[in-house]
């Protein structure tokens, strides 16, 4: 049931520890800033989050590593110049690290939201994140079985929101949003702007709304340009 | 041919990394779809022409991307695989993860050009993790690309700082694909690889025997280019 | 509770097509996504009101759609499963076949509503092949709809031509899915499909003990609802 | 490489027996029906068609079997009140038929285009139609593997290209296209509309220029609704 809720704090308000956190974006473009930091307010903690990266200097997933409050990071590439929160967890053995190959991480969110229950594909075949894997011979080449990411919650920064919760993205900030929200049981988004139902085109949405739970509107949060800035 | 073969020289001195993005260039049909990766590669996109009618992919969502974004163009929506601003040419399209990775594990990109540690005689490429004891490792897209794409193009030094080959029998780092690498544009030479082993098309500053001695992997001369 | 039990009885006579369609109509939450099967199943669409709030999915790709189409309305790209022309409402949203199934197998929707020829104790459907000599297949999403939806509820009448009661024991029509039914809605009877066997939640015309003389499965009256 | 051609007779011209083509249409909506009329005249025989239906009176893919063309067909609906041709045929013992459930059809396409080698799905679990194929207890349910559709051509319907290649289809006429075009070697659209590059907007690209090959500009296909006109 879609409900519009009026602050990130009411939006991220039932998130239980233990839970398995899914958080869109790709670098700073689609990152939802504000609820990541509603998230460390709420105290929420002993999470499994799903991210491509695993934070970057003093904001957002950082912070919420840097406070203990993940155990687990699923991820493509966590280390980075300013992952220092990061690599001090990791170094001193306080976090659990699953490394996936940035494409298997896509598709196995997206195969949690299609209710596949797994998939052979090339990538990572003979590689070290391939040990123990099971491996299958199919379609001309050697291939590696995924098992699907499934989420408690998915926290997603889109553009646009209408009354039924369909959304439109902005550019490359589109990233993992439309994937995450289908893979989450509860999918909460942030948006720039909460348009009447009807406001968006029916050719042009990109995640209907079916896969969305809680939207609320943070001003001015349409642009990673701005954050940066 | 033999190894004394001298005719590949096609320079009297080591390609710089200008000039080594400039031949990738040339050798990129017109109409491609490309993907090139963060550093080195990322060269490569100042020597395409706009005849050649290239459609660049980055994997974080886009097809069409254009130039490095400068000044009032930084959009921090609109940004590259190594989280760079860039910005959009007409005929672009947006679309989320899963599908972008399906462009390139589907087979659909005609070429990737990636960097590289090591690539082995077989196509076996590294280049995503040293392998050093404690070293966190951190993967992205690396795999995947190197799956990919129809071609996959390395880019690098022929040697290490310390003088080893980067084209070996074997690779001793983490391998980052099994037999995927086609080519690897060096300083010193470029090298077709291939069922049949590893040829050079062309050297740069050596003979084909002074690679020889460089290479632990046998060479030979590739035949002429049709 | 007894098989004797009569409170049960809500209609003097049994239900008609329309009837039992209002029936489900209002049992659907509001705020639900409903998928509504070829046939009967598409009459609950006449009984769901605006309160409701509830969005229709189609599986050819789209929700929100919204009455059949007429006159000048007609449109041939806006069709649902069934290829009659339908309209579009306000909020809806078109996806391809692959998204629009992803929708359906991923659990996102909260109720199908489908016919059957044949329903078992523990919820296999059959509905999509007679299993006759010499006949020709066609599944369509039949088998999708049964496995995806997170309550599936079928509309039939009790009993075929011939008498016989169409919840059984086991199918013996090929099925279309395994334990899928949480609730059958007939003329006779609404019955739901639980762990432990099927149970009546009211009846329309009959006794719970006429109905039990009608149909193989042993019966129960269902626990009145909170 | 991408390139316009004049009719649909030259954009259907390399097609060669023996080929396993993908025709996009449900029902008449989104059908290309000009590039099958064209096939049809073109006289490639022996082909493996893969299409949600098995054609419906006189014309397109019906008359394609009739003609005795199809030597196979993948497809979830092949019987209807009007698929007399296929029904003749298959009684006749002279079409194979591959039958496989709607959404399984639509995920083995989108796999093809996507890379992946096969996948466990829900759907079909303890039917007659996963008789003989593996399966496994995966995410709490029975499902059963399936493989990728392949093919060497599709024949799509899309309702503008720009120069580029992309598309956008129309309402429901969306439906298989783009997983056709991304699933085929050599994909073919016939369009209403051909639009400069930069005429259509990034953010609502359905089908990205890299799946097509060949585009035709084919009068007054725009909506099935004049073909059944």
């Amino acid at each position: 049931m879609l409900n519009f809720v009026d602050s990130v704090q009411d939006a991220v308000a039932g998130i239980k520890d233990g839970s398995t956190v899914m958080i869109g974006g790709f670098g700073n473009a689609g990152q939802p800033f504000e609820l990541i930091d509603a998230l460390l307010d709420c105290g929420a903690t002993d999470l499994t989050v799903v991210n491509n990266n695993a934070g970057q200097g003093e904001q957002g997933l950082a912070l919420l590593i840097k406070e203990g409050r993940v155990k687990k990071m699923i991820c493509s590439f966590p280390r980075q110049s300013d992952s220092w929160h990061f690599d001090a967890k990791y170094k001193a053995g306080e976090i659990e690290l699953e490394l996936v190959p940035q494409g298997n991480l896509a598709e196995r969110i997206r195969a949690a939201g299609a209710g596949i229950g797994g998939f052979f594909t090339p990538t990572g075949y003979g590689t070290m994140l391939a040990e123990g894997k099971e491996t299958r011979f199919l379609d001309g080449k050697w291939q590696v079985f995924e098992t699907p990411i499934h989420a408690d919650v998915a926290l997603v920064k889109a553009l646009k929101a209408d009354g039924k919760g369909n959304l439109v993205y902005r550019k490359t900030a589109r990233n993992f949003g439309p994937i995450m929200a289908a893979a989450a049981k509860h999918t909460i988004v942030q948006v720039s702007d909460i348009v009447p139902t009807g406001g968006l085109d029916p050719e042009n949405v990109v995640t209907p709304g079916i896969y969305v739970n809680s939207i609320v509107k943070v001003a001015g949060s349409g642009s990673a340009a701005e954050k940066v800035a | 041919m033999s190894l004394t073969e001298t005719s590949l020289k096609t320079s009297e001195t080591p390609l710089g990394r200008d000039d080594l993005a400039k031949l990738v260039a040339r050798d990129i049909a017109p109409g491609s779809f490309v993907n090139l990766g963060i550093g080195q590669p990322t060269l490569v996109s100042n020597y395409l022409t706009e005849e050649q009618n290239i459609t660049l992919h980055t994997e974080n969502g886009m097809l069409g991307m254009g130039p490095e974004a400068k000044g009032d163009q930084i959009d921090g929506d609109l940004i590259n695989a190594g989280k760079i601003p860039v910005t959009e040419l007409p005929g672009a399209s947006y679309f989320h993860h899963a599908d972008s990775f399906a462009i390139m594990r589907g087979g659909h990109l005609d070429i990737c050009v990636l960097g590289a540690f090591q690539v082995s005689a077989t196509g076996d490429l590294a280049n995503w993790h040293t392998g050093a004891p404690g070293a966190i490792p951190a993967v992205g897209g690396a795999m995947d690309l190197a799956t990919g794409a129809k071609d996959v193009f390395v880019m690098m030094t022929l040697l290490t700082r310390e003088g080893a080959s980067k084209i070996v029998d074997a690779c001793s780092y983490p391998i980052t694909g099994v037999g995927c690498v086609t080519r690897a544009y060096t300083d010193k030479a470029v090298f077709l690889i291939g069922p049949d082993g590893v040829s050079v098309r062309e050297t740069f500053g050596c003979t084909l025997e002074e690679l020889q001695d460089l290479v632990p992997v046998p060479l030979k001369a590739a035949p002429a280019a049709g």
